[in-house]
């Protein structure tokens, strides 16, 4: 059997190309930047990257969580709806019990709730795209039912507390900047290097396979639900305690932002494939591009029309001369 | 779930396999019975082979025994235990591993992982990647695979990616291996290999239970062989006794001629049909030859010598860096499908999942696809002709099992392959490319597709064949060339022997 | 960061953005034609910074804003009534004078006073514009010569608070008359679409409506399905289609608001700030509008109202 | 052969189960329309019948274009971008050339930018869902820079003529509902019976096979994205002809209620199943669910739950009781 060693010829030349073609999406973020520091003046200081990083803060909580509902083959467009019921369930919690008792409470909330979503898409075999977007009007509705429409917020003694995720903590990162950034890595490494991560590969590659594996293949897609809202629950409360209070309409459609993020970062809407920085590097081209349009004091008429040719080019560029092999 | 407890994965991997014991089993799809009261028992370290024609119902069995479906009737014993087994977690918590007939690897992890799917080495939840790694080398080392640990399962050919199941299995630690044929997918070494794999797992105490179409090699092989026809247990018998005649006999309940049909002479003075000329893609180098009209040239080789990427690039489907393809004289024009289709051409594709069928359309649809033009007016399709068509065809292919509208999706894996022979062989083309025609097709089918070759041939159409099994491209080809690392090497006429071929391709 | 005195001086030309709803919004548009004028002659240059109607892009946008130091002056139509508060604040604490025009920002609807400390408040309150449009849904029915009126009410989102603090006072100033019933009170949304879709379903509930309140938008939509009925339509807005609508007598009335006037009032007061004047820091838009915002056809006839924005 | 047979058993009792199957979802929207007769006196009217099909007819034609797509493997999120982009465009020309000119001009750039969103997506090989959003940020931006933000509208006179759509016809249905209903007929039998519709299913349910059976994938494509583009300016001409007017927001976000539409009726958005009646049915139940919800008189602070419970059991019902086999 000498000849099946022929496919794995030149293995280091292989190894090269693979990560350029890998890392492509990379360079386009780069590029933008490059072009962003060359010409402005702001762009590269302390401040505009504490900015940018608050600016992503909820983008890419939500966008940490959608890669892992991709990735095992599931989209949850009920993240938001999520957020706001759990966001205002914190706000309640805190009112009665204190701040700390409220973002628990919001978590907990958050994951249950993820839990239920994902028991139901499980159970009933729909569809998820059709099954969670069912879920997020259920929720957005629910929202609308607890609050009776109106807005909550903290009692005025608790409001500083409540505040936490606005002060600057780490680098002089906001604290919410720095949580996105922790649940980041801890998913990414959860993705990468654990059996859960595997599992939730092998769920999304190829579901039968999986299933003939012995792999528990519900299980795993309601434990990538719970953590999905686990994270709408956290960006939930740094909305929450940026605002001060929370209310039923809050973040509506960012999961379509998220899950842009997560394509345009590379990772394969079909699942099975895609990695945690990608959807980090999404969320960083999608938030420097409208960064940049501001600090370039570009007419914003027709940022619109330029936001949609970058994420164009850098998809396309991605899959254009980059990854060709899987075209 | 209580008796998954009482055995855990680890205490079966420390017992001898268990005998096994079916009865009553039954299976139904919407109105058809596909499996009825199928009772037998498969004694502990056996090799039982299970035959039967395409359709018969082997592979539901099989998978009944995997846990991949669940029975509607009957029940499954193990050591006079019974067991409930309703997913294929239970199946592999009693020591049973299925290897189906589509492959279930996950395309974007690597060798590695897919052989440990689902049971990697860990230390709380972080992977010991380094521990697979070395199980992984043992267990390449006790059958003598050669695979690339970290290569991308779905980059692999697939005769690699039957050899990942299979170790899959035995990483398990599996005392019961369901097959279910194994071989259709390899080449003559690789599929010398698997027996010899298989022989070893039996002698140290595995039971394997094999479907396969390949009479000799279940003679060759196994203790004793279950016949199923229609979805009913005909007999379990043992092998020694039996010939293959007298196998097909009782698979098919009459007598079969199987032998490969003689192909009449080329006349002398028949025209050159196709030219093929300087043709290389990444994957080909240099591909010259011609085939005249009526003539059948076979191309042999190994896995991953080209044969298949030849048979692409002159149907315009890879892209070619330089040379051409002529058909009567005519050039065609470079990477052009539609092109070589409207002069004649037909190429039955080697992966029928992949490359050949639409999964989710109906089996008439499917049939039609790629005539659709020549049986519709101002662009709408006649029905009528359509359908008359397609049952012809379907026909003369013997495919059975399709009902009004039914998937092809729900057809047998030998039926499939029916199927996307009738769909090449609907407008009768001049020039046939076949890429493994007879894959996973029962003995009497394979005659049939045997025939309608050679039957084409004589009518004058020109035809390429490439296949991994020998006997076949020996029996049906007029001139056979040989593949190696993307070039032709050595051309032999029909009266080589198999050991000519074999040398030339294995050749350095 | 730079203090308010540092801008003090009179003759230095000002920045001026616009933060409005979106570009493609005529309200937006028609406000942005009063903050233009009053750049003009305030020796400043004003920008429409356009978030599309999405507050999340609205927060960047005036981060990013604070971070280039492109505008000495904000005036902002929030897409959000809370988002903004934390980068407005940032804005203030970075010397940036924050107006804030037509849209509460902070928790309270019924207070006219800045929630965002040290902004410049110059706004319309969902409370006392829901009062206003129960007064005229009142106003309508005295002049339904049956015992009682019924009437509709389109909400805007059930999802947002302010909306809902609106619905509220629409219901309980009508709730003070007792010849009024409430019949119906669904979303309506703000498009003519939308108000299309619920006035066919209302009305097919109750085919003998006799008001119909709502966004003017929806009423646009609603009106267009009606036809040639009773219906008493009132609108809360005043495009010039709306205006004309009154104006002709195809509807009861509308509330008015001037966005040409509020948005060069909201100008004046933010570059007056800038320049270290000292200014009022909360004022009621209704005052600035004709009649109170009470547009009937005699009050608008009587000024002879012409509407700087369409919808 | 006489084995051939035994298969072809019992057919006709094998076809009655066949098609309760596949219509399970149209007895989610039958129990759904009994319940509405019985409990009010005024669905089952003439009126409220004219009135369901004037309110379904945007998303109908929406969602047969998205039917379409779908089936063919792509999803098109810029339709209703486009739907802006050429009611503009047809306002503009009837500014200048009269109302025909208008409409046919509407038509015209619907269709030419439905094909280059097809050419970019093809061409590009980006996917389809993050590349058509990109593409729809950008129609939405050129929205903006043709018209400079503003309402665009006909002159006073030309206004009668071009509100034409929403003028009653066949059966008192208005225009618009009539050209719903012909668009989804005509593309119903160019899916069901035509070589282009049969394309379109094969280059859906298996792109590569599709490919070598001599079918141009991409031009199948690109034509399936055109036609999407024609349903596009068909369904803003009919809101221009409401409105009388044009402006760059029209029908934010209606391209996912036409998706979900789409799927609800049963059609898989993995592409290759599906067919145009079930678009139809889709866009029923959510058109009669919103419509019941007003004639009963409920409460609508429950409305957004009982909505998403509803569309959750039809779609749950459809796969778990009649559609088992696919599962
Ligand atoms: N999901 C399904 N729905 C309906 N019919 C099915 C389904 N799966 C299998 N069948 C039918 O069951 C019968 C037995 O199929 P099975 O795959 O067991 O045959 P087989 O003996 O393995 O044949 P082959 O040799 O061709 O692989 C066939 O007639 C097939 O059409
Ligand atoms: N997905 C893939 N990625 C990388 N290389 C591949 C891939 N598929 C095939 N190859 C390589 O292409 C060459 C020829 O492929 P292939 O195995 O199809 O040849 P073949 O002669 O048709 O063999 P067979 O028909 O027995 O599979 C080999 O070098 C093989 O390793
Ligand atoms: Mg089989
Ligand atoms: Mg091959």
């Amino acid at each position: 059997m000498t000849t099946a060693t022929v496919a794995v010829s030149a293995p280091a030349d292989k190894k090269f190309k693979l990560n350029v073609r890998d890392f492509g999406i990379v360079f386009g973020l780069i590029a933008i930047m490059l072009f962003l520091t060359l010409n402005t003046g702001t762009f590269l200081t302390g401040r505009n990257f504490i900015n940018l990083f608050d600016q992503a803060a909820i983008v890419g909580l939500l966008a940490a969580a959608a890669t892992l509902c991709i990735v095992s083959g599931v989209f949850d467009l009920s993240s938001t709806a999520n957020l706001a019921v759990s966001a205002i369930a914190g706000v309640m919690i805190t009112q009665h019990l204190g701040v700390i008792a409220g973002f628990v409470g919001a978590l907990l909330v958050g994951a249950a709730l993820g839990t239920v979503t994902g028991l139901i898409v499980v159970s009933t075999k729909v569809n998820s795209f059709i099954g969670t977007l069912a879920v997020s009007i259920i929720y957005r509705g629910l929202a609308i039912v607890i609050t009776g429409g109106a807005i909550v917020a903290p009692l005025p003694e608790q409001l500083a507390a409540f505040q936490t995720w606005t002060w600057p903590s780490l680098f002089g990162l906001t604290a919410g900047s720095v949580l996105m950034v922790a649940v980041t890595i801890v998913l990414g490494i959860v993705l990468w290097r654990t059996t859960f991560g595997r599992r939730i590969y092998a769920v999304g590659g190829n579901k039968e396979a999986a299933r003939l594996s012995g792999i528990r293949t519900g299980s795993i897609q309601v434990a990538v639900f719970a953590i999905s809202g686990l994270c709408s629950a956290m960006a939930g409360m740094i909305l929450a305690s940026r605002a001060g209070s929370a209310q039923p309409a809050m973040a509506i459609g960012v999961e379509l932002t998220a899950i842009a993020a997560v394509v345009i970062g590379g990772t394969s809407i079909l699942g099975g494939q895609g990695a945690m920085w990608r959807a980090f590097v999404g969320v960083m081209i999608l938030t420097v591009i409208g960064n940049g349009f501001n600090l370039l004091h570009w007419d914003t008429t027709y940022q619109q029309v330029v936001t949609g040719v970058l994420i164009l080019l850098a998809v396309a560029a991605d899959g254009l001369f980059f990854r060709k092999r899987t075209g | 779930m209580a008796i998954q407890q009482l055995d855990s994965p680890e205490r079966v991997n420390r017992s001898a396999a268990p005998e096994i014991t079916i009865s009553g089993i039954g299976k139904r799809y919407g109105a058809s019975t596909v499996l009825r009261d199928i009772t037998l028992s498969v004694a502990p370290g056996e090799i039982h082979g299970i035959m039967g024609e395409n359709g018969a119902g082997k592979s539901t069995l099989l998978k009944i025994l995997g846990g991949a479906i669940a029975a509607d009737f009957g029940v499954v014993k193990l050591d006079d235990r019974e067991v409930k087994i309703t997913e294929p977690r239970d199946a592999i918590a009693h020591g049973i591993s299925l290897i189906s007939q589509e492959l279930a690897l996950i395309p974007g992890l690597s060798v590695l992982e897919n052989v440990f799917l689902g049971r990697w080495a860990n230390t709380g939840s972080l992977l010991r990647s380094r521990r697979d790694a070395d199980h992984l080398e043992r267990l390449l080392a006790e059958t003598g695979f050669e695979l690339d640990p970290r290569a991308m399962a779905g980059d692999l050919p697939i005769g690699q990616q039957q050899q990942v199941e299979i170790l899959k299995a035995l990483a398990r630690g599996a005392k019961v291996l369901c097959m279910d044929e194994p071989t259709a997918v390899l080449n003559e070494a690789e599929k010398a290999q698997l027996l010899k794999v298989i022989r070893n797992l039996a002698s140290s105490g595995t039971t394997v239970i094999l479907v396969s179409h390949y009479l000799e090699e279940v003679l060759g092989l196994v203790d004793r062989v279950t016949i199923l026809r229609d979805g009913q247990h005909i007999t379990t018998e043992d092998a020694s006794g039996h010939t293959p005649e007298s196998l097909v006999g009782l698979m098919v309940g009459r007598e079969v001629d199987f032998l490969i049909p003689e192909v009449p002479p080329v006349s002398p003075e028949a025209k050159t049909v196709v030219q093929v000329a300087g043709l290389s893609s990444s994957k080909v180098q240099d591909v010259s030859f011609t085939v005249r009209q009526g003539e059948i040239l076979g191309i042999a080789g190994l896995v991953g010598s080209g044969r298949s990427e030849t048979l692409l690039a002159m149907f315009g489907a890879d892209r070619t860096t330089s040379g051409h393809v002529q058909i009567n004289g005519r050039r065609l024009r470079a990477n052009s499908i539609r092109e070589a289709i409207k002069a004649g051409m037909a190429l039955v594709p080697e992966s029928r999942k992949e490359q050949g069928l639409v999964m989710s359309r109906p089996v008439d649809e499917n049939i039609a696809l790629s005539t659709l033009s020549g049986r519709s007016l101002g662009g709408f399709v006649r029905v009528a002709r359509e359908k008359a068509a397609v049952s012809e065809i379907s026909h003369s292919v013997d495919l059975r099992g399709a009902r009004r509208g039914s998937l092809i999706a729900d057809l047998s894996g030998g039926n499939q392959q029916k199927a996307l022979f009738a769909k090449w062989l609907l407008n009768p083309p001049a020039v046939l490319l076949v890429d493994e025609p007879t894959r996973g097709v029962d003995i009497a089918a394979k005659a049939r597709i045997h025939g309608m070759i050679a039957d084409l041939a004589a009518k004058g159409t020109a035809v390429v064949v490439v296949s991994s099994e020998l006997e076949e491209v020996i029996g049906l080809s007029h001139r056979i060339h040989v593949m190696r690392q993307g070039r032709i090497v050595a051309e032999f006429d029909r009266n080589a022997s198999r050991d000519e071929v074999m040398t030339s391709a294995f050749l350095k | 960061a730079a203090g308010p005195a540092s801008t003090a001086d009179a003759g230095k030309p000002l920045n001026v953005g616009f933060f409005g709803f979106a570009k493609s919004n005529g309200f937006a548009q028609g406000t942005f034609l009063g903050v233009q004028q009053a750049a003009k002659a305030n020796n400043a240059t004003a920008t429409f910074v356009d978030p599309n109607f999405n507050a999340q892009t609205q927060v960047q946008q005036i981060q990013d804003a604070v971070t280039s130091k492109q505008f000495e002056v904000i005036v902002v139509q929030a897409n959000d009534n809370q988002a903004l508060i934390a980068p407005l604040q940032q804005a203030v604490q970075a010397g940036i004078t924050v107006v804030v025009e037509f849209s509460v920002i902070g928790p309270k609807f019924d207070t006219i006073q800045p929630q965002v400390p040290g902004a410049i408040s110059i706004v319309d309150l969902p409370t006392s514009n829901g009062k206003m449009l129960g007064q005229m849904g009142k106003d309508a029915c005295a002049k339904v010569s049956k015992d009682t009126c019924k009437v509709a009410y389109l909400e805007g989102f059930k999802s947002l608070p302010l909306d809902n603090a609106r619905t509220e006072a629409v219901k309980a100033e009508l709730a003070t008359d007792p010849k009024i019933k409430l019949v119906a009170s669904v979303e309506g949304g703000y498009t003519q679409d939308s108000g299309r879709q619920a006035f066919q379903n209302v009305s097919q509930a109750n085919p003998d409506v006799d008001v119909v309140i709502g966004a003017s938008q929806a009423i646009t939509g609603a009106a267009a399905v009606a036809g040639n009925s009773n219906i008493k339509f009132i609108g809360n807005g005043a495009s010039t289609s709306n205006v004309e609508a009154v104006r002709s007598g195809k509807w009861f009335s509308i509330y008015v608001s001037d966005v040409v006037a509020n948005g060069a009032k909201a100008t004046e007061l933010g570059l007056a700030k800038a320049r270290g004047q000292q200014v009022e820091t909360a004022v009621d838009e209704a005052s600035l509008a004709p009649n109170k915002a009470k547009g009937t056809k005699e009050a608008l006839d009587a000024v002879n109202y012409v509407s700087k924005y369409s919808d």
